[in-house]
């Protein structure tokens, strides 16, 4: 399991990074917050599938910036979801996948945080980010900074636990059933 | 003396005739004029998302129909088209026609049952029943095709499950030949009754601004004027080498997103149309490792599913088991700006407004 | 004599009430191109009876917050006047229970008589949907029985009389459709607005309200209302006939038959318009009331009395 | 407003078009199957109950299911149990259980089964009084698949 866990921990910790670098959105990113940017990654040969890592204190200054910029009009906020890594220090992974109406382009950000600490929010650049992250905060307990109103939402209110963390067994913690 | 007044409170659902589901909404009323709304989800969760941890990646694809259950096929498709990009499989021409030529006809399948409901709940109860007539025929395709008329589990990584069986081609045509004329029939009874007019019209606007601002996606955003259509937009499968046209209204109110349903259907009768003409022989299934273990890593995927955008992000850590899988359900995001739609309106346009985002609770609530 | 015929009258009346829902479940069945239906007896003929049965042995439930008298009350507030306004109605030239002078005010008062139920049990419901539906049917009948009333004045002006039988005779030569066609659609607009039929069948909604001023009522009281608005459907039939085609009129067949075939042509109307249209909402079938009908049925009494004036 | 419109409004134009739709279906033969007397027959790959195919030889009827555990493996809830005796080439298959209250009818262990042993039939009317009797075992799975004509 050890072994398992560490080499799931590099593989995911870094992509390639050169071939992304001629990227248009990531040359303007990296103009404008150079110091933003964490890690640039993504599945090759799809341009779709680019991912830039920011550092979470710059979350909503980038968005802002890409949904304001003209060139790259990022108005559409597909999703937002966070992604449980138990074996990391900052353990949650929030992912933004942004799309742009006008230019037809993807974009995938991540930030990462620690258990239990603040995310801002980004309701102010995208009104739907709301009920995204009031999911997020329900189903794996991230807390969201300046969301108007944090509350769960698709299981009810004295719910204990956040059922997508790793270590909640998938027949959850109350159940009498056997897990398969 | 002054009288003290207050909001009503009033509970809509989850056990209500025309929250299509249980959808719960609090309606707070001032006589019967909507102050404000909340829509309380989740009682249909079943926790899909963590279920697709602790399944292999095949053994995922069943459970994919039990998301927007009116429309297995779109669903199979878009988890399916993840799971090739991450693993980078080549799919023969023949499989992705045959993906097309269902999905259409389910997304006129998924637009019956939004249209029958829809106009039940404003009164008009035939409709209803002629949409289920339409739909039945589509099923029994179905059912023929896969085995199973709505959950069908059809699509496989790679291609399909099987070749279409020989008396499908004749069935379908005969569909595609007669369902025009069912079109014009629902028409006469809706499009431009007085009563429908008036119950449609400049009820439940949403701008094109904030409809792109609350995430809004499909024929919600579409009828709003937005003219983005996946297919069309970023084109997966065969889209690229058929014609077909994408509906847009103006006001984005109700009318406008009835309009554009309307028009989709007869758009989708053209793409299957052409989909079979163009359709070559060949594989239906390419070259696929016995065990699917995509490499570790990450992807997106989309698609338009009848209700709008439909995306798979999955993680996966190279084992047999995806790592996380979150599923972008269209009705989940377009049910957010509900309570946006209401404000200032009627009871009755609640139900208006429902139905005309076609949600499902399936998807919203996973 | 009289008691006989009460007894006959209402038991007609009652059988008929019953078998209209069997039509209707059949007329919209075959609408939809469904059979409705088929299990109890040949054609689901005994369905009705089933039905009734079934809603005679259901548990009758009171809502604990419910205010008592006035729950149990309600639905026979609604039912009784329903039928008591056939006593009037002449079905055909020698059938009828009485002959009064001015039948029509009294069929127009006391059917305006059931809206008191119905407000009433939507309030003593305690419920929010029973409420809201209460509150709906008491504008809407308030409004749409003025306009009921106006709009049989040009009939009235023509016959020159308030009762039945004389009204019917007036119409030996030419049926009043004829001379007031304006009128007579407008009245039957008022009716179906008056008996709670779609496009106008906001107090009960089912798809916003639930079932709005019957959501909490069960088993006869239930039963009450529906039977209620059913026997309301065929009062506004049989007025319509009796004011604008000519009551029993009618060539070869004896008179009650004309009558039953008038308004069973009626019944049929209301059934394929429930069929066919969605629903009004409620502040759009106001201001059809007040904006358009009631200033089209002062505009036929004007006109009327100036015909009448200028050349009869 | 042009003149013919309003003549559309005023006389009900639009009403009256509805209304003859609805007419013109009046006399449309109905679409209803009154089941359970007329029955819906399923179509070749309908996927209904499970059967284990068994196959005659001199010895009487044997089993073609090898008890490989492949269906059991591929099956999403996890509903099939089987319960085999020997090793190797010795082992056979002695129990096969398939909770039929939980099964979601996906086809999985049709498809994945080496030796075409399972197959679905086009019976649909499983329904019972308790859960146990919706545990199919192996003499249900092998016999009492038949479809059966419905009594009243």
């Amino acid at each position: 399991m050890d072994e398992e866990k560490r080499a799931v921990e590099s593989e995911f910790a870094e992509g390639d990074h050169s071939l992304w670098e001629d990227n248009p959105i990531v040359k303007k990113l990296r103009e404008i917050f150079p110091e933003a940017i964490i890690s640039i990654s993504g599945l090759q040969p799809y341009p779709d599938e680019l991912t830039i890592k920011v550092k979470k204190e710059q979350i909503v200054k980038v968005c802002q910036f890409l949904k304001d910029d003209p060139h790259l009009a990022f108005n559409y906020l597909s999703d937002l979801c966070g992604v449980d890594y138990p074996e990391r220090e900052e353990r949650f992974e929030i992912v933004y996948h942004l799309y742009s109406i006008t230019k037809r382009h993807r974009l995938r950000l991540k930030v990462s945080v620690k258990d239990g600490e603040p995310l801002p929010s980004v309701i102010g650049v995208w009104q739907t980010a709301n009920w995204h992250e009031r999911e997020a905060y329900d189903l794996l307990g991230i807390p969201f900074e300046g969301h108007p109103d944090l509350r769960r939402i698709l299981l009810p209110e004295d719910w204990e636990g956040h059922p997508l963390r790793k270590e909640y067994p998938l027949m959850g913690y109350n159940s009498d059933t056997k897990p398969d | 003396m002054v009288l003290e007044t207050k909001e009503l409170l009033l509970n809509m659902g989850p056990q209500h005739p025309s929250t299509h589901g249980v959808l719960r909404l609090l309606l707070y009323l001032e006589g019967e004029t909507i102050v404000n709304s909340d829509p309380i989800i989740g009682y249909l969760h079943r926790g899909i998302e963590k279920l697709a941890e602790a399944k292999t990646y095949t053994q995922f694809i069943p459970i994919t129909d039990r998301l927007d259950y009116i429309a297995a096929f779109p669903n199979n498709l878009a988890y399916v088209q993840t799971v090739e990009k991450l693993m980078s499989l080549e799919v023969p021409l023949r499989a992705q026609y045959i993906r097309v030529i269902l999905t259409e006809l389910n997304r006129i399948a998924s637009h019956l049952v939004w249209l029958g409901t829809h106009a039940m709940d404003i009164g008009a109860i035939t409709v209803f029943l002629y949409c289920f007539r339409e739909r039945e025929i589509i099923l029994d395709l179905f059912e023929m095709v896969s085995g199973a008329r709505m959950t069908v589990n059809f699509f496989r990584f790679g291609g399909v499950a099987a070749d279409l069986p020989a008396e499908f081609y004749p069935k379908v045509k005969e569909f595609l030949d007669t369902f025009p004329a069912k079109i014009a029939d629902y028409e006469a009874l809706l499009t431009q009754n007085r009563i429908w007019l008036a119950r449609t019209k400049n009820v439940a606007v949403i701008s094109a601004e904030d409809g792109i601002n609350w995430g809004l996606s499909g024929p919600n955003l579409r009828g709003s004027g937005i003219k983005w259509d996946i297919r069309k937009a970023n084109p997966y499968a065969v889209y690229n080498k058929l014609d077909f046209e994408i509906p847009t209204g103006q006001m984005g109110d109700v009318y406008d997103r009835y309009m554009v349903r309307m028009e989709e259907m007869r758009q989708s009768t053209r793409i299957v149309h052409q989909a079979l003409a163009q359709m070559p022989d060949g594989e239906i299934k390419g070259k696929v490792p016995k065990i699917i273990k995509p490499p570790a890593g990450e992807a997106y995927s989309c698609i338009e599913s009848p209700k709008g955008e439909l995306g798979f992000y999955i993680v996966s850590d190279g084992s047999e088991k995806p790592y996380r899988v979150k599923i972008r359900a269209p009705s989940f995001v377009n049910l957010e700006a509900l309570p946006l739609m209401l404000k200032g309106g009627l009871i009755a346009d609640v139900i208006a407004a429902i139905g005309s985002i076609d949600i499902v609770l399936g998807e919203v609530d996973r | 004599m009289v008691l006989v015929k009460i007894i006959i009258i209402l038991g007609v009346i009652l059988l008929v009430v019953a078998y209209l829902t069997y039509l209707e479940r059949k007329v919209i069945a075959h609408l939809q191109v469904r059979i409705g239906p088929m299990r109890v007896g040949w054609h689901g003929l005994l369905q009705p009876i089933a039905d009734g049965l079934k809603l005679l042995v259901k548990e009758d439930i009171i809502p604990e917050k419910a205010d008592k008298w006035v729950f149990i009350l309600s639905p026979i507030i609604c039912l009784v006047p329903a039928f008591v306004v056939y006593a009037v109605i002449p079905f055909s030239q020698h059938f009828y229970l009485a002959n009064i002078n001015i039948g029509i005010l009294y069929i127009i008062s006391i059917s305006a008589l059931g809206v008191y139920g119905i407000v009433l049990a939507g309030w003593s419901s305690n419920s929010k949907y029973a409420l809201l539906g209460g509150f709906r049917s008491a504008a809407q009948m308030i409004s749409y029985e003025i306009f009921l009333g106006f709009s049989i004045i040009g009939p009235l002006m023509l016959a020159g009389s308030l009762n039945t039988l004389k009204i019917v005779e007036a119409q030996s030569g030419v049926w009043f459709i004829i001379y007031q066609p304006l009128a007579f659609a407008l009245y039957l607009i008022a009716g179906i607005a008056e008996t709670n039929r779609i496009p106008f069948d906001l107090p009960e909604a089912e798809t916003e309200l639930v079932a709005g001023f019957h959501t909490e009522y069960s088993g006869m009281k239930f039963a009450f209302f529906f039977l209620a608005e059913y026997a309301n459907m065929m009062v506004v039939s049989s007025m319509a006939v009796i004011l604008f085609l000519g009551g029993w009129k009618g060539p070869f067949l004896p008179g009650i038959v004309w009558f039953a075939i008038k308004v069973g042509a009626f019944l049929f109307l209301f059934i394929w318009l429930r069929g066919t249209l969605p629903r009004y909402r409620y502040d759009q079938l106001m201001r059809i009331g007040w904006k358009i009908m009631f200033p089209l049925c002062l505009l036929n009494i004007a006109l009327t009395g100036i015909i009448y004036y200028l050349f009869l | 407003m042009k003149l013919s419109d309003l003549a559309k409004k005023i006389f009900l134009i639009d009403i009256a078009k509805g209304l003859k739709t609805t007419l013109k279906h009046l006399f449309r033969k109905p679409i209803t199957i009154q089941y359970p007397k007329e029955r819906w027959t399923p179509y070749q790959r309908f996927r209904g109950l499970h059967a284990l195919k068994t196959e005659k030889n001199e010895s009487g009827e044997k089993d073609l299911c090898i008890a490989c555990g492949l269906c059991a493996r591929s099956c999403p809830s996890d509903v099939i149990e089987i319960v085999t005796s020997g090793k190797g080439k010795e082992r056979k298959l002695e129990q096969y259980k398939i909770d039929l209250s939980r099964c979601i009818y996906c086809g999985f262990c049709v498809e994945v089964c080496p030796q075409n042993a399972l197959e679905m039939t086009d019976f649909y009317e499983l329904a019972g009084y308790c859960r146990e009797e919706l545990i199919a075992d192996k003499v249900y799975l092998t016999t009492k698949h038949l479809p059966k004509k419905y009594k009243k």
